[in-house]
């Protein structure tokens, strides 16, 4: 469905130019949730600006459905990292999560109904008249995401969605993504610094190694398919899981040549 | 070309014509009061604007089917290849320089105190290059002063008391009414221009485009018939002159009253042009000598 | 091919179409008032090549330049000051837009008094005209400041002329641009008005005589000049905020 | 879009607004009184109001300010409605932006005095030549304003557009046009004041019926008490404008970190 | 030290006002490590922001060593949750740390140096002379510690100051953070949503109710001085403040009206 080929991303700087992402490659199947981690910095949003089309990878090919990407498929749906940006502060919640569906050839209705039900979703309903700049962080970035579920995408790209949000509310969020990707037929791509989150969440956990990145490693997660944020997470295997991938990152992250330490 | 002449609904063309808001426009403003224009035919209203700059180029137009600019002006435009034709005086210079619309005015105390110190002051005009200068010039030659030396600076009437006071020029051109508060300010009058450089000349003209000339024969002549009238009118009622731009122009009642009115003289007058032609192309006005039986 | 070639490449190609119009539709002009353009060209290289026209032009630029920058420095620092004290703008604010709205021709008995008629008072005229876009521009840049940098700024005791240079300046700066940009023609039209009285020299000297001796070509050629002038003092603003706004034009994602 | 609350001048803004105009014009007053300015050149405050007076009970007075009000008007919104669409268009589309920037800078200096003889050929002495030239000169502000504006789109903000797929049109109006309302805000009340002058300056020059026609009549009449006069009352009228465009302002830009409120 | 009396905090709407935070009073002494946690939404940053003096409190006071505060304390540094924005565009990272420490009369080779450690800190020695819009979301939010850090403020304040970093370098982070606290006798009034975090760092946690907040609960963390991410992960006591913090914060977002469910 999304196949990502031997992509390099550069950007130009004083001297000449940097390598960012070195050589990505991977594919995202229809219904599958796709996950990446690596390090701060590693190149993750440069990866899925490239994967949306926003940005013209230097070397290697992006598909959807075997077309190349060039710019963002209105089958997409996106999360930014940077949501405080994306939303626009002239436009009240509802404005802001109803403006997509505009093209959408929807009745004034059924976008009324779409975003009643995302924001409910999102558990904003009592924000719906508020802009966003009267919103905590958590809250715009929730906005963020009902904006994108009620586009209902094919393909929705998420990078670190819920850095922002509290625990409960975090783990009712990564529900709702699981869900909606069941009754729907999504396909995720997903970036999060939570490794529970991660093996929690995927079909599939890409590690990004440190930048010019490649891809480490791909860990399928083979979990029973049926989620539930107890069950799951006291089986042994995703301790397992999450233990290899934690190493991985952290390993990557300390062989750094600027690290901490 | 040019726009067809609307007529009103008792038979009378409609004639707009543009002038600039002097003490010259009164035996216009008297022509449409005192019923001189109706019994000619003519429905004339008066359009006012600030300069030449806008009154040509309407007049070209035929939007105002006739306009006002002075002599100096008028060759300017001609020289220029602008269509246009003179149809009748509007004022002039009498021959009494103690009523002469215009002075040269200079402070008592300041570094110019006779005529021959004129030769190389500094002296406002409200524009280079016109009737204030050469007027001033061939005044000044007539009394045997060297010209080569004056220097011209341009701003408004309005403005020219206070540079003058301020010693930004050394002599001011002032016409009527401004000439009263230039002499109210205390400033003293050198020499009469108009009347020193030719008396009874025409300084002003009526003009029309010569495209208008050509078509509208009559109404060009009944125009002329109507301000024979009322120069003359204008010319025997100076109260009635004065209390036309006060009630037109609303001009300021006290210093119209005591203010010099120039001539309204007949006709057209083309001898006063020749010689203000010769002096225009003498001091740079205008580069060669005009066509006047294009113009007249 | 790069961006910046193409660009300037479009430029030059609207620009020589522009030109080819002008040049068509008025070759066989017969109207005085709209003389051929090759006409204006040859008298735009007659009178601004000569010593003369050299003269002018560059008593022009002299006040233009003074009085623009002038202008702005002044609307800058205004308007910076006023909008971060709200008590002084609304103090100032009906005095200043009453000022604002009195043509520059009905300021120039004001400008004559209080400079005379030399060089001062043109330049007064250019800067009292120029200041108003760049101050405003100012003014209401300062005022939508990010709220999360003006808290950084309190937060980190970055106060004074620390606070204006480092980041109220900076933040205001595409606004404050974007003002200086109506500012420059702003300053050429004023330039020839401030030379309609008491001059003898300049741009707009040759202009405004041109046009009461109906020497209309030269006007034109006058205003071609004005608009040479235009197009250069805007390249080099915008060649100097490049060099000033790095960050600006670079902020944007190299794709 | 209604304001959720705007910082409204409060009532000691008012106060201080008019204090400081009444500090400003009894300067005047003595100022002239004293000497320090030429009274015959700048008359005092009183004379001037003296003047005014019997004006504001006549008809004449109010008939040339809805004269000239109605010029500025129109112009500012003929300019607005030409100068926005485009200045967005240039503002978002980086070759159309390439391919007229010569021209606009050339045409942007040109003086609308020069322009004046040409307008009254082509156009004549009504109406129709105050509005090209207030509208020739507010045009260019504009232009400039909205297309720095739409320039000035949050890059984030712009792709978040892109991705949902909004359409060119979509994207001018949603994103690209109230990115750029500040600026064109602002550009409006810099465009205003000029409309207003250059309204003005053809009502003198041209002779079209306005305050400037009476500024022109009173200072050509020798009375330059009128002609303050009527200065001033032009003066007067570009700040009531401005506050009526400022309370606009208030009004469109409320969500506009300017116009937050205290946080 | 820093005595938070009684605040509440009023925003003006279109029909009057909301009141956001109702009452919250608590107190944080030298050297102490209090982190604030509750739903998103609840008023943890409105919180912070009559903390700093950056918002006036509508009710109640703040006082830092016995005098109210009407204005950002010098002796205060901040970490703002919207940490992007808080970046000058126009300086290179080292600017942005440098510039708040023009004002404490420190020679150019003291505030190099303070500027080349605090980079180091947070691993971002490479990046000084890169723009703010040159780097990846977590880099920038390092920037942001690292600017709080050189500044070696009396108070720290953070809003979840991690939120974009992965897990290693957070864990790194917050060992950097207790080290920098010993060695400089720090206070810190800390914002997360991560309740593993706010206990291991913490020597108190409060806990705020869903919006209009009041302090549902102060929890003393009586762990061993000595934290280290395995070891005290792994005490019984950590187990049990953590599952009792976290299920505090379940309870307020379940019972919010507008929730996700
Ligand atoms: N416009 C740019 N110019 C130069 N370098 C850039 C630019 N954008 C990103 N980079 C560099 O690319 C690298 C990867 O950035 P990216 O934002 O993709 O990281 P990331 O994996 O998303 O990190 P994080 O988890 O912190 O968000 C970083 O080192 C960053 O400095
Ligand atoms: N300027 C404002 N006008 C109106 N309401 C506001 C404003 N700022 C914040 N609020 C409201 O105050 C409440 C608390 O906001 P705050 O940012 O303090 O929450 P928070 O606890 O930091 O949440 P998060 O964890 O999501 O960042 C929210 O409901 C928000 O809508
Ligand atoms: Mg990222
Ligand atoms: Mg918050």
């Amino acid at each position: 469905m999304l196949e990502v080929t031997n992509i390099a991303k550069e950007f130009p700087t004083r001297t000449g130019t940097t390598r960012v992402v070195d050589d990505v490659t991977f594919t995202v199947g229809e219904r599958e949730f796709f996950t990446i981690v690596g390090p701060s910095g590693a190149g993750k949003t440069t990866v899925l600006r490239c994967l949306t089309g926003l940005a013209k990878p230097t070397e290697g090919t992006v598909r959807f459905n075997g077309k190349k990407i060039v710019g963002p498929p209105p089958e997409f749906a996106v999360v930014f990292q940077d949501y405080a940006r994306s939303l626009m502060a002239w436009f009240t919640v509802r404005r802001n999560v109803e403006l997509p569906l505009r093209n959408l050839g929807l009745s004034a209705a059924e976008r009324r109904e779409r975003v009643d039900t995302a924001l409910a979703q999102v558990g904003l309903s009592a924000a719906g008249s508020k802009y966003p700049w009267q919103l905590s962080g958590g809250m715009q970035q929730r906005v963020a995401i009902a904006r994108a579920i009620a586009y209902r995408p094919q393909v929705l790209i998420m990078d670190e969605p819920f850095a922002s949000v509290d625990a409960q509310t975090r783990a009712d969020l990564e529900d709702l993504l699981l869900r909606v990707r069941d009754e729907t037929d999504l396909a995720l791509v997903f970036v999060t610094h939570d490794v529970d989150e991660a093996v929690y969440l995927s079909d599939r956990v890409a590690i990004l190694s440190r930048s010019p990145s490649r891809i480490d490693e791909i860990v399928p997660i083979d979990l029973p398919a049926q989620r539930d944020q107890i069950g799951t997470k006291e089986l042994p295997e995703f301790a397992r899981l999450r233990a290899h991938v934690f190493s991985r990152i952290r390993a990557m992250v300390n062989t750094e040549p600027a690290s901490a330490h | 070309g040019g726009p067809e002449l609307t007529k009103t609904a008792d038979g009378r063309t409609a004639l707009r014509v543009g002038i600039i808001p002097t003490i010259d426009a009164a035996p216009l403003y008297l022509g449409v009061s005192e019923g001189i224009f109706a019994k000619h035919g003519l429905d004339v209203t008066v359009h006012v604007a600030d300069s030449g700059a806008a009154l040509i180029p309407a007049t070209v137009k035929q939007e105002n089917q006739i306009g006002y600019a002075n002599v100096i002006s008028d060759f300017q435009a001609a020289e220029q290849g602008l269509d246009i034709k003179l149809v009748h005086n509007c004022c002039g210079s009498g021959a009494d320089p103690a009523k002469d619309v215009s002075q040269v005015l200079v402070k008592p105390d300041g570094p110019i105190r006779t005529v021959g110190d004129l030769a190389h002051a500094n002296i406002a005009v409200n524009s280079l290059h016109n009737i204030g200068e050469v007027s001033i010039k061939m005044a000044l030659e007539k009394r045997g002063v060297d010209v080569s030396g004056i220097r011209f600076t341009p701003m408004p009437f309005s403005d020219m008391n206070d540079a003058l006071k301020r010693g930004d020029v050394d002599a001011i051109w002032q016409v009527e009414p401004n000439v009263q508060a230039a002499l109210a300010a205390g400033f003293t009058p050198l020499i009469s221009n108009f009347v020193e450089a030719r008396p009874e000349a025409t300084l002003g003209y009526y003009l029309t485009s010569g495209a208008f000339a050509k078509q509208n024969p009559q109404v060009v002549q009944a125009f002329s018939d109507a301000m024979d009238e009322a120069n003359r009118f204008a010319t025997e009622h100076p109260d009635k002159a004065r209390e036309a731009v006060v009630t037109n122009l609303r001009f300021n009642p006290e210093i119209v009253s005591t203010a010099n009115l120039p001539t309204y003289p007949q006709g057209l007058d083309r001898a006063s042009a020749a010689e203000y032609a010769t002096y225009a192309v003498k001091y740079g006005a205008i580069e060669k000598a005009p066509d006047l039986d294009g113009l007249f | 091919m790069n961006r910046r070639v193409l660009s300037a490449l479009l430029g030059v190609v609207g620009a020589v179409a522009t030109v080819a119009i002008w040049w068509l539709a008025t070759e066989n002009s017969a109207s005085v008032y709209f003389p051929p353009l090759s006409r204006i060209l040859e008298t735009a290289q007659e009178h601004w090549l000569s010593a003369e026209g050299r003269a002018d032009i560059a008593s022009s630029i002299g006040n233009l330049l003074s009085g623009l920058v002038i202008g702005v420095v002044v609307g800058i620092v205004v308007g910076v000051a006023l909008g971060q004290v709200p008590l002084l703008h609304r103090a100032l604010s009906p005095s200043i837009e009453f000022v604002r709205a009195i043509p520059a021709t009905a300021l120039l008995p004001f400008a004559m008094m209080l400079f005379g008629l030399g060089t001062e008072m043109k330049v007064f005229l250019i800067a009292l005209g120029c200041v108003w876009p760049v101050l405003l521009n100012a003014l209401d840049g300062t005022r939508s400041l990010e709220p999360t940098l003006r808290d950084t700024a309190s937060v980190y005791g970055i106060t004074g002329v620390r606070r204006q240079l480092n980041v109220v300046l900076p933040a205001a700066a595409p606004r404050i641009a974007s003002g200086i940009r109506v500012a420059i023609p702003l300053s050429l039209i004023l330039t020839v008005t401030s030379e309609m009285v008491g001059s003898h020299q300049g741009i707009g000297f040759v202009i405004v005589d041109a046009q009461n001796t109906f020497r209309i070509t030269d006007m034109w050629s006058g205003v071609l000049l004005l608009g040479v002038l235009g197009f250069a003092l805007t390249w080099l603003f915008g060649v100097a905020e490049k060099l000033l706004l790095p960050w600006e034009k670079r902020a944007e994602r190299a794709r | 879009m209604t304001a959720v609350h705007t910082a409204r001048p409060t009532r000691p803004g008012w106060l201080l607004a008019a204090g400081t105009v009444v500090v400003l014009l009894v300067l005047e007053e003595v100022l002239t009184r004293t000497g320090v300015l030429p009274a015959d050149y700048f008359p005092p405050v009183s004379q001037i109001v003296a003047a005014l007076l019997p004006e504001l009970a006549g008809a004449p007075l109010w008939l040339q300010l809805g004269q000239t009000l109605q010029g500025w008007f129109v112009a500012l919104v003929l300019a607005t409605a030409l100068a926005v669409p485009l200045g967005l268009l240039l503002g978002t589309v980086w070759w159309a932006r390439a391919l007229t920037r010569p021209v606009v800078e050339f045409l942007r200096p040109v003086p609308s005095v020069a322009l004046i003889p040409l307008v009254v050929l082509a156009l004549g002495t009504g109406k129709q030549s105050e509005l090209f030239l207030a509208t020739f000169a507010a045009f260019w502000q504009l232009l400039v304003a909205t297309t720095a504006g739409a320039g000035a789109v949050d890059q984030v903000t712009a792709e978040a557009a892109r991705c949902y797929g909004l359409t060119r049109a979509q994207t001018l109006r949603w994103v690209a046009l109230p990115s750029a309302l500040p600026y064109l805000m602002t550009g409006i009340r810099v465009a205003s004041a000029t409309s207003l002058i250059l309204v003005v300056t053809a009502e003198i020059i041209i002779g079209v019926p306005g305050l400037g026609a009476q500024i022109s009549l009173n200072r050509a009449g020798g009375s330059p008490d009128l002609m303050y006069a009527y200065i001033i009352v032009t003066g007067l009228l570009g700040w009531l404008i401005n506050t009526a465009l400022a309370a606009g302002e208030r009004r469109v830009l409320h969500w506009d970190a300017a116009n937050r409120g205290p946080r």
